[in-house]
């Protein structure tokens, strides 16, 4: 794998956001600010550029202070990195506008606030170096810079509420960190690397892959709020500022479903079973539906979004069982494999710019009126006919209605499901679609009734608007470009295990 | 006879974790905490990790308790008489826990002891993966320093010790975000114990000198950067705790440029040598000892500047 | 690109971009705002007439857009197509003109006409589809186009039906989109017309087929508003007269009833379909629905509750024509789609205009109209008879192919169904008809809003007379060239050209 | 029974404890200490296989990472502790509302 073409990119997507962001302290409020932006502008940039050089140049590698694994870290960008880096640009630059506007018509960035800027792009750089890493520990430590930036900026609000919602958020994820690092520990030690692909190589079956395999998913999936150890996300999304709800909940919570991603396919082939897919699989249909339902309980709309990114993230973890392979299917005959990774990929896409613009357009919400009541929402149509077309646009696409990139996500699962033959997993598909139309429609349901008194509210910048609708019409222009983009998520070199094999023959379990 | 140590001193842990969590009052579980640190630093030397031993000692133990001491103090304070901007989320009900909570219990219990044995025998039955140890000592006389540790700490993993430097910092920024910042008041010359300020006093240069004799050794030998930086933060925090607000006293520009000085210094050093043609933290063999050491003792400096923050900050 | 497919493209565009630059106009921009929709929306006429005139000389529409390595975007023209292209471009023009004067002066108009272009978007995209999953996007794209337009007013009756409509039309889509997906895996990429596709798997998958053929009608079923799916129509008219008119006599209902015909035409084939036995249970709902949605319409006295159910009445006729085999029922059920929708838009013309004018929404309330809006209740009365199946209007063309096309295949039940119907359409017609021309006013009309120079504002009266003309011409004319029952016969014969 | 089996066991029951305790516990200060212990048994995981795989000298390389890994342990618990310090001082609670 070290023969891979080497490339700057890379180092420069972690360095880069951390130099800035080193730097964006030493100013005060509003150089501060000029200073995080430009830094988020430069990051945001940086990302696209690396991901069209990686379609250009196929997979590129950077091997950290010229040690080769298994001694040295080597950053890797394949298909997958590249895209996940690509999303976090794309919908970073468009929230980082969004928070220059949002944070300078407060008047209130001389306070804390001044410490998003920062904050922010150590998280960026976190996220970044997570979707590059290709070294368990690394991954720890990435998912560590993650965890603590991420809260910081959920209890920036300063809020009580804010401040139990992180309190919990965090002692959720340390528990989740602690529970990976000991599956990482147990593989170390079976295996004597760190390194992903050799440890895929490595490993052999037995109650120590087997343990590692059950702590590290549970760990994840405590950080990823997959059901039932999503308590913690609903308070601490909806509590926070409108910007850092929209990072949380579209970028945040894919760094833990990214490593699991990764250690599923890469590293645990030997020790998943078919049965260890369908349970996956099982918690996350229920994420799909109970999160759904949820949020169609809810009286505010912060709370409903963040309900509904448990019920989408769901869908995520709904195409792990068909990525594993019974024991008596070849590899070859498997054609539902490249369905599966292609809708999982585009949901991952679809939610990142639907559920961003959904909390921006919430933020602007809070903004006018002071509070999120979704009974507040009458009207909306009226006073505020962009944020209705943003919500509107964007919850088509969480519903999975064509041609959004949700739907092209939705049909991709459903391809794989009836190709495979586990049909029994439709049902779940259709009835989150149904029970996510249930809210999206409530909400706009009440954005075209008439207000039932004269609202008062305080001018939002057009331009907040502006942020929100782009993001939401995202989710749709995803899918414009489709066909190359699934090509090239099937298409770059690889190391072997991995995506290639997930596209060529999946992940094959044992027993 | 050794085996018997290790027996005694694993059963000695487990009392003491089980003590710590299981006791009635904060001050015991804090206490207990103290002594877990300790025993788990001695069950470090046994396992012939003299670095982690230093590094357990003197962060998790030491810098952890100073800080859960002083939170000890601030929570057994009177505040909770008067509950005040008590806001609680809409979904926070409380549930009356009138019903019998003994199923669950139960429930809990037996899963627990599920984990423990499942766990215990999936590390019973590890595989011998090898390690890294003959890795490590072949490419060690490339690294340019001779200790095995600092050498993956600061050559062939650096880039994790780098990333672990800002870790560091975020902490920092993250208790400022919690609401540290605005409440920081100086420290005022209150009345501490003269006898108290004397044996600071006597304490601060043999701190010194002992956290420059780490970091300079930790080439050849334990110690290094994190164990060196905790001795020169604990001086600060001794001045506070003296009545010195030597925190407060540096200039702000100072302040910022010493904190973030150990990330940037280390960052822009790989930004060179990615520039120069190598990979990021690729240092050139003929100087990879020197640049070692600078980049060690500016992250040592951060690193000590910055705990003292966050014992400033948090505590108050 | 080639001239043709761009031809397509730009018949979307025609409606498409007007809905896009509405939405970015101004409120108070009247003049633009009329401006742009009536250019859209005659030159979606001129296009689809010269596609038309361009299909009959020879040429061939094809527009292909790969979305994933099989997930094609695919536009064609077909006779079918095409028939119902041109019933929604034409009707499109009368009804802009329509609602340009029936909501003069009304609030968010900018986003009604936005939403308007944008739905007949849709349904031109219905039309033009030339696949499974293309028609699956436009169909769903329908629904949230229309959905503005249902709770146009706004006050919490019109939200309430537009949640129930929602709740129908979604349930629908979704029930849909399982059955697309499914045959997308059982028969890969499906093309209108490429009936073999199926032919060649019933033999290993026939369970599957089947069940797929049932989820997917059951899907369309809704929009079609066939018993027990119907519910929706009737709550929906709510939605303002030109929104009725153009939806639920033409857009909305029709995508159910034109979907209907393609899965069985065009996907599954007519004898693939025969042969499976998926036509007689399809034929019994349509049946029941005929009957029940003529009885429901008996009891009504709100103008428009009558016409909805007798729309659900009517669009079963097309189910019901679909199910029954055989060239003369096909004929009957093809041209039943044009024919029914400008006759019900005529009806729904009038009651807009009624109500618009005085203010009446009931029939108690009709007495003595005709003598005050002769045009518009003259317009009424030739659908209202062509509704009932006297010739020479265009309902009876439709019944009559229908009911031979019963004899041929020796359904006879369906020839008592047909009749029984024709007798409930007079008995809730006649007497509005009856009412209209023959009764003395009970009370004193007073004008709601002052009507010009005509009996009704000049906006308002030209399109119902527009339609109603079109009634009695698509009647009168049947025998002739490219009139409709000509094409829709030539349809029928192509279907069933290479069967036994 | 050797010394790194000993120690690596003893590291799992460690680890326990901690969920245990971080998922019973109810005051702030003692799930936050819940969160060190487990991080001490991870740790302890660690170094037991750095001992067992030990040549001319232990693996050093789990030695590097336990010593990042406390670091980091060490700074999301100050932060935790920053916080729960905050939501006393505002409001005088020192559990969860939920689990008093």
């Amino acid at each position: 794998m070290t023969d891979l073409p080497t490339s700057s990119y890379p180092a420069l997507l972690v360095g880069l956001p951390v130099l800035m962001a080193t730097i964006s302290l030493f100013f005060k409020s509003r150089g501060n600010a000029v200073a995080g932006l430009i830094g988020c502008l430069l990051t945001g940039g940086l990302g696209i550029v690396s991901f069209a050089e990686v379609t250009q140049r196929g997979t590129l590698i950077h091997i950290l202070g010229g040690w080769k694994p298994p001694l040295g870290i080597l950053l890797r960008m394949d298909s997958l990195a590249a895209l996940f880096i690509g999303i976090t640009a794309v919908v970073g630059i468009l929230i980082s506008l969004y928070a220059w506007w949002y944070f300078s018509s407060r008047k209130v960035s001389d306070g804390k606030f001044t410490l998003f800027w920062s904050l922010w792009l150590f998280l960026w750089a976190g996220l970044n170096g997570l979707f590059l890493s290709n070294d368990l520990f690394n991954l720890y430590v990435t998912i560590e810079v993650i965890t603590i930036t991420a809260v910081a900026l959920a209890v920036l609000s300063g809020r009580t509420v804010a401040l139990f919602a992180g309190l919990r958020y965090l002692l959720a994820a340390i528990t989740g960190s602690m529970a990976y690092l000991l599956g990482v520990a147990l593989l170390y030690g079976s295996t004597g690397t760190l390194d992903l692909g050799l440890m895929g190589q490595a490993l052999e079956p037995g109650a120590t892959a087997t343990f590692s395999l059950i702590i590290i998913t549970l760990g994840l999936m405590i950080k990823k709020a997959a059901f039932p150890f999503h308590f913690w996300l609903p308070p601490a999304h909806s509590s926070a500022l409108a910007p850092v709800s929209a990072i949380l909940s579209a970028l945040v919570v894919k760094g833990a479903f990214y490593i699991m991603l990764r250690l599923w396919t890469e590293v645990f082939g030997v020790s998943l079973s078919y049965a260890a897919g369908q349970l996956i699989g099982f918690t996350g249909a229920v994420a799909v539906i109970w999160g759904a339902w949820q949020a169609l309980l809810q009286t505010n709309l912060k709370m409903l979004v963040a309900y509904s990114s448990i019920s989408q993230m769901g869908y995520l973890l709904m195409a792990f069982p068909l990525l594993i392979l019974a024991p008596g299917v070849a590899s070859g005959s498997a054609d539902w494999l490249a369905p599966a990774w292609t809708g999982m990929a585009y949901q991952v896409m679809a939610h990142a710019f639907a559920k961003s613009s959904l909390f921006l357009s919430a933020g602007i919400i809070v903004f006018a009126l002071g509070h999120d009541r979704i009974e507040s929402l009458r009207d909306l149509v009226a006073w505020k006919p962009m944020t209705a077309m943003a919500i509107g646009i964007a919850g088509v696409s969480l519903i999975g209605l064509p041609p959004s990139g949700g739907f092209m996500a939705k049909w991709m699962l459903l391809k794989g499901i009836f190709l495979s033959g586990q049909w029994w997993w439709a049902p779940a598909v259709l009835l989150g679609s149904l029970l996510t139309a249930g809210y999206v429609f409530m909400l706009l349901r009440l954005a075209f009734a008439p207000a039932r008194e004269k609202i008062a509210f305080r001018p939002v910048p057009h331009i907040l608007q502006v942020c929100a609708l782009l993001l939401a019409l995202g989710s749709f222009l995803i899918v414009l470009p489709s066909e190359n983009l699934i090509q090239f998520l099937g298409g770059t070199e690889s190391f072997g295990t991995g995506i290639e094999s997930i596209m060529e023959g999946g992940v094959h379990g044992n027993e | 006879m050794s085996v018997v140590i290790d027996i005694l001193m694993a059963i000695l842990l487990i009392y003491l974790a089980l003590r710590c969590m299981l006791a009635p009052e904060l001050s015991k579980t804090i206490f207990t905490f103290f002594a877990f640190g300790l025993t788990l630093a001695l069950a470090w030397i046994r396992l012939e990790a003299v670095d982690v031993a230093i590094a357990e000692a003197a962060i998790a133990s030491g810098f952890m308790g100073v800080l859960l001491l002083d939170s000890l103090r601030d929570f057994s304070y009177a505040l909770s008489k008067n509950p005040k901007n008590l806001e609680l989320p809409e979904n926070f009900t409380i549930k009356e826990s009138n019903k019998s909570l003994l199923l669950p219990r139960l429930a809990l219990g037996i899963g627990f002891v599920i984990f423990l044995l499942i766990s215990m025998e999936a590390t019973w039955k590890t595989p011998e993966g090898g390690g890294l140890t003959a890795v490590s000592e072949e490419l060690l006389p490339q690294s340019g320093v001779e200790h095995p540790v600092t050498a993956v700490l600061l050559n062939f993993r650096a880039y994790d010790t780098w990333l672990e430097i800002g870790v560091i910092l975020m902490g920092l920024l993250a208790i400022f975000a919690a609401g540290g910042v605005k409440n920081y008041r100086k420290p005022s010359m209150t009345a501490v114990d003269p006898l108290l300020r004397q044996v600071i006093l006597f304490f601060i240069p043999v701190l010194f000198l002992f956290g420059a004799f780490l970091l300079y050794f930790g080439k050849t030998g334990p110690g290094g950067a994190f164990q060196a930086a905790v001795l020169w933060g604990s001086i600060g925090i001794l001045f506070h705790l003296g009545g010195w607000p030597i925190f407060a006293m540096i200039p702000r520009k100072l302040r910022q440029f010493l904190l973030t000085m150990g990330l940037g210094s280390f960052l822009i050093l790989g930004f060179l040598l990615m520039a120069a043609g190598g990979a990021m933290f690729e240092y050139p063999p003929a100087y990879a000892g020197i640049l070692i050491l600078i980049a060690e003792t500016l992250a040592a400096i951060s690193i000590a500047v910055a705990l003292t923050a966050i014992y400033v900050y948090l505590t108050k | 690109m080639e001239m043709n497919s761009l031809l397509l493209i730009l018949i979307l565009f025609s409606s498409l971009v007007p809905g896009i630059l509405i939405l970015l106009l101004h409120e108070r921009q009247v003049f633009m705002r009329s401006f742009l929709n009536l250019l859209g929306a005659v030159v979606k006429v001129g296009l689809v007439a010269w596609v038309f005139a361009g299909y009959y000389s020879g040429e061939e529409y094809v527009f292909i857009f790969g979305l994933a390595p099989d997930l094609t975007f695919a536009l064609q023209v077909d006779h079918l197509g095409l028939l119902f292209a041109a019933l929604s471009a034409v009707l499109w023009l009368v009804t802009t003109i329509y609602a340009i004067g029936y909501l003069e002066g009304g609030k968010h108009l900018r986003r009604f006409f936005a939403f308007f272009s944008l739905c007949v978007t849709a349904s031109t995209g219905i039309a033009l589809s030339g696949n499974v999953v293309t028609f699956f996007v436009f169909y769903e794209f329908l629904t949230l186009s229309t959905y503005p337009l249902v709770v146009h007013r706004g006050d919490d009756i019109a939200v309430e039906a537009g949640r129930t409509y929602l709740w129908y039309t979604i349930g629908g889509g979704t029930v849909l989109f399982l059955g697309v997906v499914g045959l997308f895996v059982v028969a890969g990429p499906v093309y209108f017309g490429q009936t073999e596709i199926i032919a060649n798997l019933v033999a290993e998958n026939e369970l599957q087929l089947t069940i797929l053929f049932f989820i997917m009608l059951t899907g369309l079923a809704v929009k079609a508003a066939i018993f027990p799916f119907h519910g929706w129509l009737p709550i929906a008219m709510v939605a303002p007269a030109p929104v009725s008119a153009l939806l639920h006599a033409v857009a909305v209902v029709k995508a159910g009833a034109f979907g209907i015909v393609r899965l069985v035409y065009d996907v599954y084939g007519i004898d693939t379909s025969e042969q499976m036995n998926l036509l007689t249970p399809l034929a019994v709902f349509a049946a029941f629905t005929i009957i029940y949605g003529s009885l429901k319409a008996l009891f009504q006295d709100d103008f428009k509750k009558v016409l909805a159910y007798s729309t659900i009445s009517q669009l079963s006729y097309i189910a019901l024509g679909v199910a029954i085999t055989g060239v003369l029922s096909t004929t009957g059920a093809v041209v039943h789609l044009v024919h029914q929708g400008i006759m019900k838009i005529t009806m729904f013309f009038a009651a807009g205009n009624v109500a618009e004018t005085y203010g009446y929404k009931k029939i108690s309330q009709l007495n003595g109209i005709g003598r005050r809006m002769p045009l518009t209740m003259g317009a009424f009365t030739i659908a209202a008879f062509g509704m009932i199946g006297l010739p020479p209007i265009a309902g009876f063309v439709s019944k009559w192919y229908l009911g031979l096309g019963a004899i041929e295949a020796e359904s006879y039940w369906v020839v008592l169904v047909l009749l029984a119907s024709s007798a409930m359409n007079a008995a809730y017609f006649l007497p509005i008809v009856y009412r209209a021309w023959f009764c003395e006013e009970g009370h004193e009309m007073v004008h709601r809003r002052r009507p010009g120079r005509f009996e009704t504002p000049a906006l308002l009266l030209i399109p119902v007379v527009l339609t109603g003309l079109f009634s009695l011409a698509a009647g009168v004319f049947a025998a002739s060239a490219n009139s409709p029952l000509s094409i829709a016969r030539e349809i029928a014969e192509r279907l069933y050209l290479y069967l036994p | 029974m050797e010394t790194h089996q000993i120690y690596s066991l003893t590291s799992v029951v460690l680890f326990a404890i901690g969920i245990g305790g971080v998922i019973m516990a109810k005051h702030f200060l003692k799930k936050i200490i819940a969160t060190i212990i487990m991080g001490g048994g991870v740790f302890l995981c660690f170094v037991s296989f750095a001992q067992r795989d030990a040549l001319t000298f232990a693996d050093p390389v789990p030695h590097a990472l336990v010593i990042t890994g406390i670091v980091v342990a060490v700074t999301s618990a100050a932060f935790a502790l920053s916080l729960a310090r905050r939501i006393h001082q505002l409001t005088g609670e020192k559990t969860f509302p939920d689990e008093k």
